[in-house]
């Protein structure tokens, strides 16, 4: 389900109201370990949506998979693992060439792995 | 505000609903039974669910669950849901980290 | 024994966890007791607003005696006791210095609970960072006192109200105590905003408030009102286990169970609030406890802060508690002035103020607590 | 116990900035808030933790109902982007990614900032924080795949990332309605719009665009589950009984990748509460709200709400509250006469009472009358199917029987709009001074087929008809809001209003204009007896075009 590029049909390409969506350049970073692309800028959540990820992160308690809820910063459903720092709410953090993102399970990486930093 | 709240009133027994598996909380990952067990423990306060169960209590900060807990509460007691004063607003509304507030210009 | 009357045995004015707690003890004795609280919640003073600190050293060596005789006999069961987990956890509490001048602070505390026959001893920066890890290398050293550690105030405070009115001990809540009434002599009534209460003994442990409450039988205790405030991170990966405080009192707090980290500490502007009544945060206060805890731990800059919160505390003119039976108005106890450390005490506390106030003999001699004790300084 | 601190010691605080008004939220609100204190003289801050403007006008991408002066017929991003510039001209100073992290004693506030945090304090302070969405608790609604509606906005109208391919909405409100049709838009599939209430919440031309596109409405209804392990993968919903209780053996299933939920909003009110302000729970005004007086001014003096932060409106009145709310702290820090803030009132009060009028009004909410103002009957298709059936549109007055060209306005409800009275330069059609009658066809007038009332319409309810295009056929003028935009010669299907397929049709005009602010206009030829019955047009599948 996961693409390393961007299935078409999961972005608007053309809107009948707003027309082509301004958005910042292809760039690539990484996603639990592999290289996937997104558009600089946008919400990190986004691009993943776009990619077809839907899980972000595995809660605490009952290993409950979570995705984007409110994608305004305000549910922290879809916080993940960015650039070392968990709980990073990814709906409200932009795409950055390199970033390297992590599903999150409970507050760590998988299996007590390490965050990785660039 | 401090209203008088007699807390042997009977409330009734507590009894299983099917969906009291049902999260409410999605932060703190609090059910619906938990928190119906709470009011019939004595927390017949949001403030006293919130810390009894932390639910409320996480992430969002009540933000997505405020609404549902106090509804159940409210069922749960016998009271009717205005009635139930919400839990206390607390600075900072948004999370932020450490070095940010300690950063003060 | 469920009263729903306006009377009982006892009355107690306040269901913080001092009063929720003695009104257990009580209860567990057969005593018919009513507790009086004047807000919405229980627990809703320093009970509920503390940094969870269950802690021995640091303390004045007054009130030590209680302190180690709760964390022996009373805390270490309360999980079975009380049928919450109050996440009591004895991992130790560090003290940490950074400069000779906080040694200094550190060893004389030190000195003297080892004279009580605390168990706490000075460590070096290196013992520090073997226990914790992820304290500054700026750290040179500490006191270090094994039995003491942190529990879940909020839980702990609600369980004593669950488990005390499980045993029939009747809360009523919103019910503000204006003041009280003797009769023939003896302390009698308890007069609210909205009814009186009777009863044959009547325990005062209102914070701050039973200033008030006790002035209105011609008693008053010095017991000042202060603003303190804590807060709470996101839940972190787990960290350590200790309790943490320094010798300047930057911040004070732990990682709970949960994972989040409870801290306090001050702005250094407490006590001198301009409304006495209102919760209301400064804006001072979270960013000073941030800076405090920074120093100490650098690697906790990202943590979010998801809360901080603030309380009154009712300092006494000496630093510890009242807890005492007032012999010039008969039936009349007092509990208060716990000065902003009453958590960890609050077991060993109640346990000895339900057999002062069930005229038993007390576990622990209460004596340097007594409400009279206030004398001028020259 | 005071001590010296050595770090406050270092520390060097900058002298504490003042503003004469300090705005949280730049939404509707607060940015005709700041507007409106700053053209009075005043030195105002907007402060918005968002990293852009507007609050949630840049994700509304449909026209605005009203009145010319409540921006009608204006889409929602549109009128944001006039805010700002009216802002901006007024000297308002906007600063985003800039939460308000905090209101403490004397009106002072911390601003949580990219990497710092700042004090300040305003003489006064008006809070537009808007709302927050509702939610509804079901088994499995903590899966991936369950969303908000503003969720579903924000993905598809800011990033235009698609929220899902087939999904269930929950709630037939405005937002509701609004978003389902915008999942259309956006190239998604609704398969089905559920809601407990036993009739639509929303506005009737809302659920009409939805119906004729064929999404089905299941009212008296609740989702019993979202179904998948690690992602939703469908759906049940069952009809519920009237304490709304589902009933055994009526559940149904969907295939679904995404469910949106649109319950409602609740005002954002967090900050006012901690600000010490008196706050009530007011379910008529959608939750916990601070007890204010006819300006928004609360318990706090100087402190002051204004939008949905006060009670749950639409964003037209959310900017009249902004202007009230303003002049009236600038009257309360002397700079405006009491004169000048008493003309101003006036103006402000009636635009506000044009709006908060008809079926909808926040007076009359929950409440549906059985009649229109008019004395007609309201539709009870339109309640609960989310279309008016072929023999009810005919009972309103914008529905006329003439020859040749001219327009049929399916408007039905009494709701505070008039674009397609002034979008008619020949005057045919009339709503009259009472904006939330319903309009009027002059019937004799003449109809040049200009297609602006269409265009015009915020409810797209507003179809040109000629059924007398020939001998055998008719042509319908529709609203088309779609992509790809069908090309004139294309045939296709006609559809009805309740989405059903009705005959085969053949598109014989494309309109666009910049007149027209991307609703096209779509003239389809359908046989006579289906001019009063096809609404709606659907291409062949597979358009083979451009390949």
């Amino acid at each position: 389900m996961i693409g390393e590029t961007m299935d078409n049909d999961r972005r608007i390409a053309e809107h009948p109201v707003l027309g082509t969506i301004e958005k910042g350049r292809l760039v690539s970073f990484s996603f639990d370990g592999r290289t996937v692309e997104g558009y600089e800028g946008e919400p990190i959540a986004e691009a993943l949506k776009a990619l077809g990820v839907m899980v972000h992160r595995y809660t605490a308690k009952k290993n409950r998979p979570r995705g984007i809820f409110c994608a305004i910063g305000r549910c922290t459903d879809c916080v993940m693992i960015v650039n070392g720092v968990p709980n990073t709410r990814t709906c409200i953090t932009p795409v950055q060439e390199g970033i390297i993102v992590q599903t999150q399970y409970g507050v760590s990486a998988k299996d007590g792995g390490s965050h990785e930093k660039i | 505000m401090n209203e008088v709240n007699d807390r042997s009133r009977d409330i009734g027994e507590f009894v299983p609903q099917a969906d009291d598996d049902m999260i409410i909380c999605r932060c703190e990952e609090i059910t619906k039974g938990e928190i119906r067990r709470a009011v019939h423990d004595g927390m017949w306060t949001i403030t006293e669910i919130r810390r009894f169960l932390r639910c409320g209590m996480g992430l969002c900060q009540g933000q997505t669950c405020a609404r549902l807990v106090k509804d159940i509460a409210a069922r749960e007691c016998g009271v009717p849901y205005s009635s139930l004063e919400p839990a206390t607003s607390r600075a900072p509304m948004r999370a932020a980290e450490m070095k940010i507030l300690a950063n003060e210009k | 024994m469920n009263g729903t009357g306006n009377t009982a045995d006892v009355i107690i004015i306040g269901g913080g966890i001092i009063g929720s707690s003695t009104a257990y003890y009580l209860a567990k004795k057969g005593v018919d007791v009513l507790v009086l609280e004047g807000s919405d919640n229980i627990g809703n003073g320093g009970s509920s607003r503390n940094g969870g600190g269950v802690r021995q050293s640091g303390r004045d060596p007054r009130e030590l005696p209680v302190v180690m005789w709760g964390i022996k006999n009373l805390w270490p069961h309360l999980n079975e006791e009380l049928g919450v987990d109050v996440e009591y956890a004895q991992k130790g509490n560090l003290r940490l210095g950074m400069t000779p001048a906080h040694m200094k602070i550190l060893e004389n505390l030190t000195d003297k609970a080892k004279a009580c026959g605390l168990d706490v001893r000075m460590i070096d920066a290196k013992e520090v960072k073997e226990i914790n890890p992820y304290l500054s290398d700026k750290v040179i050293g500490a006191s270090w006192c094994p039995t003491d550690g942190h529990a879940n105030p909020l839980k702990a405070t609600l369980a004593y109200y669950r488990r005390a009115r499980g045993l029939g001990v009747h809360f009523i809540t919103g019910e503000k105590v204006i003041g009280l009434k003797k009769l023939r002599g003896r302390v009698r009534q308890v007069i609210t905003e909205n009814n009186v209460y009777e009863a044959g003994k009547v325990l005062v442990a209102a914070g701050f408030e039973s200033r008030f409450i006790l002035k209105s039988v011609g008693i008053d205790v010095p017991l000042a009102k202060q603003k303190m405030q804590c807060l709470v991170t996101e839940a972190e990966p787990k960290m350590f286990e200790q309790m943490l405080g320094t010798a300047d009192a930057d911040f004070y707090g732990h990682q709970t169970r949960h994972g989040s980290f409870v801290f306090g500490g001050s702005c250094g502007q407490e006590g001198f609030e301009l409304d006495k009544q209102g919760l209301i945060s400064n804006s001072l206060g979270v960013p000073s406890t941030c800076r405090g805890i920074l120093k100490y731990f650098p690697g906790l800059e990202n943590a979010k802060i998801v809360r901080g919160w603030t309380g009154w505390i009712d300092p006494s003119a000496d630093g510890i508690p009242v807890m005492s039976r007032i012999e010039e108005v008969p039936g009349l106890y007092a509990a208060c002035g716990f000065t902003g450390h009453g958590f960890g005490i609050a077991p060993g506390a109640a346990y000895n103020l339900a057999q002062l106030v069930a005229d038993e003999a007390t576990a622990v001699d209460l004596s340097a607590f007594r409400y009279d004790r206030f004398k001028a300084r020259i | 116990m005071y001590r010296h601190s050595t770090a406050s010691a270092q520390r060097t605080v900058a002298v504490m900035k003042r503003y004469d008004l300090i705005v949280v939220g730049a939404g509707p609100s607060g940015l005709s808030a700041a507007t409106e204190a700053a053209e009075s003289g005043m030195k105002v801050v907007v402060f918005d933790e968002n990293s852009r403007p507007g609050g949630q006008l840049f994700k509304q991408i449909h026209k605005f109902f009203g009145s010319k002066e409540h921006h009608a017929k204006v889409r929602g991003f549109h009128i944001g982007e006039e805010l700002l510039r009216e802002a901006a001209a007024a000297g308002v100073e906007v600063e985003l990614d800039a939460a308000v992290i905090g209101i403490y004693e004397n009106k002072e506030i911390t601003v949580r900032k990219a990497e710092h945090i700042e004090h300040l304090k305003g003489d006064t302070i008006i809070v537009a924080t808007g709302a927050s969405e509702n939610m509804v608790p079901f088994e499995g609604w903590d899966l991936p795949g369950v969303i908000g509606a503003g969720a579903a906005q924000t993905m598809m109208n800011l990033h235009g990332v698609k929220p899902g391919q087939r999904i269930l909405m929950l709630g037939s409100g405005n937002v509701g309605l609004v978003v389902s049709f915008q999942l259309l838009q956006a190239g998604c599939e609704v398969v089905a719009l559920a809601d407990a209430a036993p009739t639509i919440g929303g506005y009737g031309v809302h659920a009409s665009k939805l119906a004729r596109c064929g999404v089905p409405f299941y009212l008296s209804h609740t989702i019993t589950k979202a179904e998948g392990s690690d992602r939703v993968t469908g759906a049940a919903i069952s009809e519920v009984d009237d304490k709304f209780r589902p009933i055994k053996g009526t559940e149904e299933h969907f295939d679904v990748d995404t469910i949106c939920i649109a319950v409602g909003l609740s005002p954002m009110s967090q900050l006012l509460k901690m600000s010490g302000c008196r706050m009530s729970d007011d379910p008529k005004r959608g939750g916990q709200v601070p007890d204010v007086d006819e300006y928004g001014e609360t318990s706090v003096t100087g402190i002051f709400a204004a939008g949905d932060v006060s009670g749950i409106e639409e964003a037209s009145s959310a900017m009249i509250e902004g202007r009230i709310a303003g002049a009236r702290a600038a009257l309360r820090m002397g700079f405006i006469s009491a004169e000048e803030e008493s003309a101003r009132q006036k103006s402000f009060s009636a635009d506000l009472a044009g709006l908060r009028r008809g079926m909808f009004a926040p007076g009359s909410k929950g409440r549906m009358p059985e009649k229109t103002e008019e004395g007609l009957d309201i539709s009870v298709n339109l309640l609960t199917k989310g279309y008016l059936s072929d023999d009810e549109v005919t009972k309103y007055p914008g529905v006329v029987k003439k020859k040749g060209l001219h327009p049929v306005i399916e408007c039905s409800q009494n709701i505070p709009c008039d674009p397609c009275q002034d979008a008619c330069r020949f005057n045919c059609i009339k709503v009259g001074n009472d904006i939330t009658l319903l309009p009027q066809v002059d019937m004799g007038s003449e109809c040049t087929g200009c297609g602006m009332c269409v265009a015009s319409c915020s409810g797209q309810a507003i179809f040109l008809v000629n059924e007398d295009y020939d001998d055998r056929s008719a042509s319908v003028t529709l609203p088309y809001e779609f992509l790809p935009l069908p090309r004139t010669g294309d045939s296709g299907f006609a559809r009805g209003r309740s989405g059903e397929r009705l005959c085969t049709a053949e598109v014989i005009d494309v309109k666009t204009s910049p007149a027209y602010d991307k609703t096209n206009l779509l003239t389809i030829r359908v046989p006579k007896d289906m001019a009063m019955k096809a609404r709606f047009y659907e291409p062949l599948p597979a358009r083979e075009a451009d390949a």
